[in-house]
């Protein structure tokens, strides 16, 4: 086994047939399908992976699973590189690259590593008391503490990978397929009831696949692994099961909510996903479940000593599951530190693998179950000691032991002589933390356990229940029938079954009390004279030291603590270290845990991808675009596009070598000179019917719809309940008791929530039905001069006169042979038409427009002339109606009627709506009619210099906004819409255009906001 | 006449015949219903002049039963809220639809409107469908839940929808569900994308236009 | 009260750190003070520093049902600006900038003040107006205020996706270069040293149940550790204002809404300005540990809640994307929320109320952080002269009947749509 | 994600509806005949309880009928639901 040392001869679940080769920083190595990159490290005998955050202190891998805080790494290279990746969770594949992180120049030589010299300078918090003088040196010290910190670095290119979604639906969701979640799986599945299984791991099995007893293969058969595969087989038929793997749960939310994130693709090589490029990197599901069982298993926990972070220091089942999963030998020589029975198996298994153990220290006096047993195998078994201090740099090189003082409190204290033992392996195991996360995150109360010291499930808020391991229950055989039954009582409640299943039999693999003897020991004191630091949170270096600062700072609260030293606040969020933290907070305030409290428990549980989270909908697709049924003829006529809410509207056809001002320029003059068309079909189109549907519109718009004629526009503004504008528009009276009303592009949505909830909340006894017909018709409005010549040969069965068909009228008739709607309004001030055809014939009808437009020279014009015509025309759209103007700010005082009542009539009357300092709309030009009013130019009543970048000196007195500006073609002249305090008193004036950020000032004549045709003449033409 | 005159679906141009996606057996197909005739009916369905006048025209019963549908003579009527309902006909002129709905309403306190054009009906059949609709929809759509005949408005891809279960494919499981989706006309080609995209990982099918 | 300085340091750090004084003190309650602030967060905090400070008034309690600082102070994205078109915010929150500029001598403390800058990005040209208005106001009314073109804004922040077919394009941005952010607990923590150190109780773990009136006038507070006289209160509970006023009797435009925030696991430095959008709903900024930190969306309905659900997160997450495709492959580490107090116009309350006494801070919606320091001074004057100063005192309870709403966005009587 | 049931659609995800804030204001009958004090309250003025409050939404991407929502605004839970034109079932606690 040349290049794999550390690989043992035979046995784990790995392919010894599928031989994969990978490179660590640069360097190449091999391991096997079914290795993960740190069990492949481990073989290979690389110890040091990565470098700490604050101190850059060498740091190995210490457990084998999703809660590792050390072995993190940069994952691939280019497009795909990913930060922070644990290398316990990555499973390898051919060709895989990795590269340790947070280390200059090497991983083994690290020059950042200094700061380790000036640590006892930088305890928790040292930040928040220095670099304050001199204060514009901030920025300089920050500068230093950014490139220090950060860990792995982020991609800089977009992300080559796809990420889908997946909404689901089950009757019971189990989280986490170990024992208790496959026989939870399979009593709920035997009910027919809808199941989903989710577990983080490549396969099913839980911490079952860890132990010896699960290995098969024909030298060891094993009725465990039997029946994992038994029960995987079962479930994989029946029909209603799903059952995920390399799936986390990662956040449970409201109203039995859970977030699941499956990795689908990431255990792949490159030329593996690439051979299936529909196929997502990652789904993300969003599962509503009736029922829910948490079978998420138990976490072990270090105890704390100096040292405790040198490479080769591992939590016990860790090194246990690299021997018997993976066929990987962690060390050579093991000594295993403990306070409870599992680590003995452990060190059984670590013998059977060829570890030689060099001792078990067992910090309870009497020893456990596995005492007598390991003593029998010829191991040494010191009860009652504990170890104080790992030695070694870049690898562990032996510890020290002492006995624990009888007195000792939970704290631990050490006495007597000092005992070196040399090992290269340290396996710890302070007891289990059961996975309370979800069940916390579901708003369930975690209740602390003594008899096994930890945090367990109490009593449950949602639909939800724990089972197995993760409700503090560590046999084996009781975990899977404490599974089944909570997966047959979720199938129950869930409406499936209403016999509990038959209890799970099988044989059971050799099981062991946890509950250590006496008071759990979570940190081992410094020996007189000792230095080493200790370390809780091994991510963030918080050391033992660090909380004790905090308190005595007065960071008492567990909150405080957390955020002082920021422990727990990595990316393994101290999944091994919060609870230690919290005893050792506990014990100096003379407190129990559970006065302590946890800090809270979030989602997600670890961490998830953004672009999983995403999932496809980014970047262009960020929101759903909308498209008007004349969009492919806008597209072949080189239009530019802009968004108005989720409509993509032509912003102005430029023609070849046509600049963009050039062309709207042209655009507009062109309209009031000859004939234009433009696509509205975005305006909101309101279908209001009903005998009260006159009374509605009564009620909604602030002048008066009971007398408008069949076959007659009317155009109406509508305010909020507090007296403001809230849209305009216009209604047309189609028939006796048939409206249609439009809106702005921007308010059509918001206006139909309106109407509706009026309707149905305000007046329900009024009989009138709303229906949006948006969709349903094409809008097309022709402007200009010669509109009507052109409808005239496109619309040959309506009487175009403006006798028969004035200004304001609504005539029904063929246009291009289409059935339709012809309006005759007006936003451009000319004489213009609106033509409204089914969608289907939108493009016909307007082609067919064109087409007759030809002899009368027509264009396409898009938003940007639309704006500069309505500009022109003084009418007012967003810039204006801005949520903070009232009627008569915008001149539509008058309109508002004093017969009836109205929304946001009584609040229209406020002293703060009617005072004489409102800002009215008025009109502006430059005083030399040549420069342009700057874009959000604010008005003031004198000249002003230059306003520096910093701001002005003294303040300087606004009365007034610009709130829309162009260049008019047709007046040849800048122009501008304004709201200006006292404005309709002030035409005439000359005031000034200030814009600080253009860095100009423009003199400007106020004048009425109406700058073409004040008298309507050619829009009633 | 309006027969012979040009009509252009949101989806001309995007709905291109052929097999797509991954390889091996197409889990889906994707097709456009077209021309069919919509009619958006609102009124009281406590009202037995209502209720008669639309059986009248449709020879069907409303279905009063919240995200249930009525299927017969080539006409479904679909529940869209408590006074709301989509009259779906193949083979008839919509225009005819809605005056002779309007007619048989008479003076009835009833609104009608033809909305056949505002919206576009995209068929997704085959194992996959609900698979292919759950990436962006969180309406429950296993048969269980969803069985033939029903109905619902939902979201999908952040843009609304109507969801019809057509059929559920053979003994009501999973074997060719039949999804007609109703999605308004200028979200039609967004959603199109949508949906062809992630029916890549299904493998699909494209059927060309009727 | 030990002074912080490198030298404190170095001397602490030979001794092992075993000399550090308490930060501040846990007294029990006295049974009456001049002031109670209820709220221990950093405008209740800061406001009795500056009572302390500046109006010698340091017979002073705050009292905080939890631990300090563990409110909206303790969950925000720590954005400071004062970028306010309108003059009355403006003034306000450009008081509190210029404090933020000498709060970490001012208070020994290092709040981390880092004026990384604020760009808001413009995706259309409307848009583009109303920044330039928004600069142009700044600018007049006397804060520093730029706007970008795009190329600007592109080689500000180089991963920022400029291109064209984005879905919203960047059109140019309004940068505030004094903006930036601060590190939240420090400014609490600082402020609950300083104010404690001038004499102010801070009593932890006490809950105010209810407010004790004789007649029309104030008496003290109910509270979980019994009842302590005051000849004034001052409210200052963020999220909690409405629940709070209800034991005075008092109605309020406000209602309370869950926001969340979330951070990515922490890379090297790759964002070095604050960027925000109003048009994707998002705001990002990356901490000097590294973190992503980002939100955007209001989940939108009445909570108490300080946690929200996964579609906001979805949707902030896919603005941050959208507008930062290279991030896709970073992780998000953690999501809370914090309860926030959404008034009707968006702008916050800060007055006397109808009850003799009765003092309220409040609603200051999801922008709040930033305005710490100075809404701590206007407060603290406001209760000490039992009159605001000019710079709250537009910021009543009355305005709102008065129809003079102090409306940014224009969004109307509608809470969730500030 | 809520799921709230549509008094008519059923239980729906939250994503469906938009919400409308406090469900017990009456628009004063005659707003002319209102006072000031009555219409500020009405237009600005709301309860904002800790628990069960009662509040509108619309099945915007449903039926899009305005309904009612007992919610705990503590805890999130769904206590009733009902249609927007008359009084929810059950008592506010
Ligand atoms: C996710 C999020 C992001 C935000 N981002 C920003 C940002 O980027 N920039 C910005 O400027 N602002 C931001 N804000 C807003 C800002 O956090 C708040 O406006 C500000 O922190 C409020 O400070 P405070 O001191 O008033 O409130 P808090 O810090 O919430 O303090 C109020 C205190 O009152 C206590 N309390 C409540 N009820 C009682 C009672 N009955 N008795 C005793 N004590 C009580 C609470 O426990 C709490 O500690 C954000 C808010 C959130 C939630
Ligand atoms: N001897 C001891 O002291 C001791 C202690 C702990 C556990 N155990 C053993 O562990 C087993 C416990 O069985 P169990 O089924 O309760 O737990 P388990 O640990 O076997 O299985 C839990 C499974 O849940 C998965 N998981 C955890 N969180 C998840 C999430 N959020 N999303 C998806 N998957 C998640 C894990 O990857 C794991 O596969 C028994 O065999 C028991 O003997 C023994
Ligand atoms: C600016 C900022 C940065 C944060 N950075 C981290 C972080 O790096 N790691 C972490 O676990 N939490 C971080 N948090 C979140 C806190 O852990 C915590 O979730 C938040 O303060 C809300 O408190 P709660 O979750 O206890 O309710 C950060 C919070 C803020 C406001
Ligand atoms: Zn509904």
């Amino acid at each position: 086994m040349t290049g794999q040392p550390f690989r043992i001869a035979e046995g784990g679940r790995i392919d010894r047939a599928k031989p994969l080769t990978f490179t660590f920083d640069g360097r190449a190595y091999q391991g096997f399908q079914g290795d993960t990159l740190a069990s492949a490290l481990l073989a290979n005998g690389v110890r040091v992976v990565g470098r700490s955050f604050k101190y850059h202190r060498p740091r190995g891998i210490v457990t084998a699973g999703s809660e590792e805080p050390n072995a993190l790494v940069q994952l691939r290279a280019g497009g795909r590189t990913e930060p922070n990746t644990r290398a316990t969770c990555i499973e390898l594949f051919d060709g895989l690259s990795a590269e340790s992180q947070n280390r200059w120049p090497s991983v083994d030589f690290d020059l950042h590593a200094l700061t380790g010299l000036f640590s006892r300078f930088m305890p928790s918090g040292f930040y928040y008391k220095t670099f304050k003088w001199p204060a514009w040196m901030w920025m300089t010290y920050e500068k230093f503490i950014r490139h220090a910190a950060g860990m792995g670095r982020s991609p800089t290119v977009a992300d080559p990978d796809r990420y889908d979604h997946r909404y689901g639906h089950c009757d019971v969701l189990i989280a986490g397929a170990g024992p208790a979640g496959l026989a939870a799986a399979l009593a709920a599945g035997r009910t027919g009831a809808r199941v989903i299984v989710a577990d983080e791991r490549c396969e099913p099995g839980g911490s079952l696949l860890d132990h010896a007893a699960t290995q098969g293969g024909p030298s060891a058969p094993s009725a465990a692994a039997d029946w994992i595969a038994q029960s995987v087989a079962e479930l994989e038929a029946m029909p209603e099961v799903t059952l995920l793997r390399r799936c986390t749960v990662f956040g449970y939310y409201d109203h039995n909510m859970l977030g699941l994130l499956e990795q689908v693709a990431d255990h792949q090589s490159q030329s593996q996903s690439k051979a299936d490029p529909f196929q997502p990197r990652q789904r993300l599901w969003q599962v509503r479940a009736k029922q829910v069982v948490l079978a998420t298993g138990a976490i072990e926990r270090p105890i704390v000593f100096a040292g405790n972070d040198r490479p080769g220091v591992m939590l016990a089942a860790a090194a246990r599951a690299y021997v018997n999963r993976y066929g990987v030998r962690p060390g050579n020589r093991a000594v295993v530190f403990t306070n409870n029975d599992s680590a003995y198996e452990a060190a059984l298994d670590l013998a059977a693998a060829g570890v030689a153990v060099a001792a078990i220290v067992d910090c309870r006096a009497e020893g456990g179950a596995l005492t007598e047993t390991a003593r029998a195998q010829g191991m040494d078994c010191l009860t009652g000691y504990a170890v104080v201090a790992a030695k070694g740099g870049k690898r562990v090189t032996g510890v020290t032991v002492m006995a624990l003082a009888e007195d000792g409190d939970a704290g631990g204290k050490v006495t007597g002589g000092r005992r070196a033992i040399a090992c290269d392996l340290v396996c710890v195991s302070g007891g289990w933390n059961p996975t309370v996360h979800l069940h916390s995150q579901s708003r369930g109360k975690v209740r602390f356990d003594d008899a096994i010291a930890a945090f367990v499930p109490g009593e449950s808020f949602q639909a939800e229940r724990s089972a197995g391991a993760a409700r503090g229950t560590f046999a084996t055989a009781a975990c899977r029938a404490e599974g089944a039954a909570a997966g047959g009582e979720a199938a129950r409640l869930a409406g499936f079954g209403d016999t509990p299943p038959p209890a799970p039999s099988g044989d059971e693999p050799r099981q062991a009390a946890l509950a250590p003897a006496g008071a759990p020991l979570w940190s081992v004191p410094q020996a007189p004279g000792g230095h080493g630091k200790r370390f809780v949170d091994q991510q963030h270096d918080v050391t033992a030291e660090d909380v004790a600062l905090a308190v005595r700072e007065g960071y008492h609260s567990v909150e405080h603590l957390k955020r002082y030293t920021t422990l727990g606040m990595a990316t393994d969020q101290g999944r091994t270290s919060n609870v230690i933290g919290l005893a050792i907070l506990a014990q100096l305030l003379g407190k129990d845990i559970a006065a302590v409290g946890a800090t809270t428990f979030r989602p997600p549980y670890t961490p998830v991808c953004l672009g999983a989270i995403t999932g496809r909908e980014t970047g262009r697709h960020f929101a759903p675009t909308r498209r008007s049924a004349m969009h492919p003829w806008h597209q072949a006529r080189g239009a530019r596009f802009v968004a108005a809410g989720m409509w993509l509207r032509p912003q102005f056809y430029a023609r070849p070598n046509e600049a963009m001002m050039d062309a709207i320029h042209r655009e507009a003059k062109h309209v009031r000179q000859h004939v234009g068309m433009v696509d509205v079909s975005t305006l909101g189109k309101i279908d209001i019917q009903g005998p009260d549907a006159a009374e509605f519109l009564n009620r909604v718009y602030i002048n008066g719809f009971k007398k408008l004629e069949t076959g007659r526009c009317r155009y109406g503004v509508m305010l909020r309940e507090d007296g403001l504008v809230f849209d305009d528009g216009t209604v047309t009276r189609l028939s006796e008791n048939r409206y249609l009303m439009t809106t702005t592009t921007a308010h059509a949505g918001p206006v139909m929530a309106h109407l509706e909830y009026h309707l149905q909340v305000t007046w329900p006894e009024l009989k009138v039905h709303v229906v949006s017909v948006t969709e349903e018709w094409s809008a097309i409005a022709i402007a200009g001069p010669h509109s009507r010549a052109v409808l005239e040969r496109v619309a040959g069965g309506i009487d175009m006169s403006n006798r028969a068909f004035p200004f304001m009228g609504f005539r029904q008739g063929a246009v291009a042979g289409v059935p339709g709607r012809v309006f005759r309004i007006s936003f451009s001030g000319e004489l213009a038409y609106e033509i409204n055809v089914p969608a289907d014939h939108g493009l016909f009808v307007w082609e067919a427009m064109m087409e007759a437009g030809g002899a009368f020279d027509i264009i396409p014009y898009g938003t940007e002339a639309m704006s500069i015509l309505r500009t022109e025309k003084g009418h007012v759209v967003g810039g204006e109606i801005d949520g903070r103007t009232s009627a008569d700010d915008l001149g539509f005082g008058r309109m508002m009627s004093q017969a009836k009542d109205f929304i946001g009539k009584h609040s229209a009357r406020r002293p703060g709506l009617v005072d004489g300092h409102r800002q009215q709309l008025v009109g502006l030009t430059p005083t030399d009619r040549k420069t342009r009013i700057p874009r959000g130019a604010r008005i003031v009543a004198e000249p002003i210099g230059q306003v520096p970048k910093s701001g002005a000196a003294t303040p300087v007195g606004m009365i007034g906004a610009v709130t829309s500006q162009c260049y008019s073609p047709n007046l040849d002249t800048p122009i501008a819409l304004a709201l200006v305090e006292r404005g309709r008193d002030r035409h005439g004036e000359i005031l000034y255009a200030a814009s600080p950020v253009a860095g100009i000032t423009v003199p400007v004549t106020v004048r009425d906001p109406v700058f073409i045709d004040p008298q309507g003449e050619r829009l009633r033409g | 006449m309006v027969e012979v005159l040009p009509r252009r679906s949101a989806l001309e141009g995007a709905l291109e015949a052929g097999t797509f996606g991954a390889g091996g057996t197409p889990g889906l197909t994707l097709s456009e219903r077209r021309r069919l005739a919509i009619v958006h009916v609102a009124g009281d369905a406590g009202d037995p002049a209502f209720t008669d006048a639309v059986r009248g025209r449709t020879g069907l019963d409303l279905p009063i039963e919240a995200n249930t549908t009525a299927a017969g003579n080539g006409r479904t009527i679909l529940w869209l809220a408590p006074n709301r309902w989509l009259v779906v006909c193949d083979g008839e002129e919509s225009a005819a639809l809605e005056t002779g709905l309007r007619d048989a309403l008479g003076s009835t306190f009833a609104a009608v409107n033809d909305v056949s054009q505002g919206r576009t009906v995209i068929r997704v059949a085959g194992a996959r469908a609900p698979d292919l609709l759950a990436k962006g929809c969180p309406l429950d759509l296993h048969a269980r839940a969803f069985p033939t005949g029903a109905c619902g408005q939902s979201s999908l891809a952040k843009i609304n929808v109507l969801v019809h279960s057509v059929d559920r494919g053979a003994d009501g499981g999973t074997d060719a569900p039949i999804l007609d989706v109703y999605v308004a006309r200028g979200f039609a080609l967004s959603l199109w994308e949508f949906l062809t995209d992630g029916a890549g990982e299904f493998g699909y099918t494209i059927s060309p236009m009727p | 009260m030990t002074r912080y300085s490198i030298f404190s340091l170095v001397r602490n750090g030979f001794g092992g750190h075993r000399d550090w004084p308490e930060a501040w003190r846990s007294p029990d309650p006295k049974p009456e003070y001049d002031v109670v602030i209820i709220g221990g967060g950093g405008h209740g905090l800061a406001t009795a520093y500056y009572l302390a400070k500046e109006h010698g008034v340091a017979n002073v309690a705050v009292v905080e049902k939890d631990w300090l600082g563990g409110g909206n102070t303790g969950r925000n994205t720590t954005i400071v600006r004062s970028n306010y078109m309108i003059a009355s915010n403006a003034h306000l929150y450009e008081k509190s900038m210029k404090l933020w500029e000498g709060l970490s001598q001012d208070l020994n403390y290092n709040v981390m003040f880092s004026q990384r800058g604020v760009l808001n990005l413009a995706h259309s040209d409307p848009q583009l107006d109303a920044f330039a208005r928004r600069g142009n106001s700044m600018r007049l009314n006397g804060i520093d205020a730029e706007l970008l073109d795009r190329d600007q804004v592109e080689a500000m922040v180089p991963l920022l996706d400029c291109s064209d077919d984005a879905r919203y394009p960047v059109m140019g941005g309004l940068l505030q270069r004094r903006g930036g952010t601060a590190r939240h607990d420090a400014v609490a923590w600082g402020y609950a040293r300083g104010a404690d150190s001038r004499g102010v109780d801070i009593i932890q773990q006490c809950e105010v149940t209810g407010i004790r009136r004789d007649g029309g006038r104030v008496t003290g507070v109910e509270t979980s550790r019994g009842f302590i006289g005051a000849k004034k209160i001052g409210i200052a509970v963020a999220g909690h204002t409405g629940h709070v006023a209800a034991m005075a009797g008092l109605r309020l435009p406000i209602e309370s809404h869950v926001l969340q925030a979330m951070v990515s696991e922490p890379v090297k430095p790759v964002l070095d300005t604050v960027v925000t959008s109003g048009a994707a709903h998002c705001y990002i900024s990356q901490t000097d540990k590294g973190d992503l930190v980002f939100g955007g969306d209001l989940d939108g309905w009445n909570t108490y809640a300080q946690r929200g659900n996964f579609p906001i997160i979805e949707h902030v997450t896919a603005a941050v994307l959208t507008l930062f495709p290279a991030f896709s492959r970073l992780r998000l580490m953690r999501a809370w929320g914090g309860v926030v107090d959404m008034t009707m116009d968006g702008s916050p309350i800060i007055a006397k109320l109808p009850v003799e006494g009765l003092f309220l801070n409040g609603g200051w919606c999801y922008g709040g952080f930033k305005a710490t320091p100075g809404s701590g001074w206007v407060f603290a004057h406001t209760i000490a002269q039992n009159r605001p100063h000019d710079l709250n005192a537009a910021f009543t309870l009355e305005r709102f009947g008065q129809g003079r709403t102090i409306d940014e966005k224009g969004a109307g009587p509608v809470p969730g749509a500030h | 994600m809520h799921l709230i049931k549509c008094p008519w659609c059923g239980e729906r995800a939250e994503m469906e509806f938009t919400y409308g804030g406090d469900g017990t204001l009456t628009r004063p009958a005659d707003p002319e005949a209102a006072s000031d004090a009555e219409w500020t309250d009405y237009v600005y003025f709301r309860d904002n309880p800790r628990g069960p409050h009662e509040e509108l939404w619309q099945h915007a991407s449903g039926c899009r009928r305005w309904i009612k929502v007992r919610r705990n605004t503590l805890t999130h839970e769904i206590l009733a639901t009902g249609p927007a034109d008359r009084p929810l079932e059950g008592n506010a606690s």
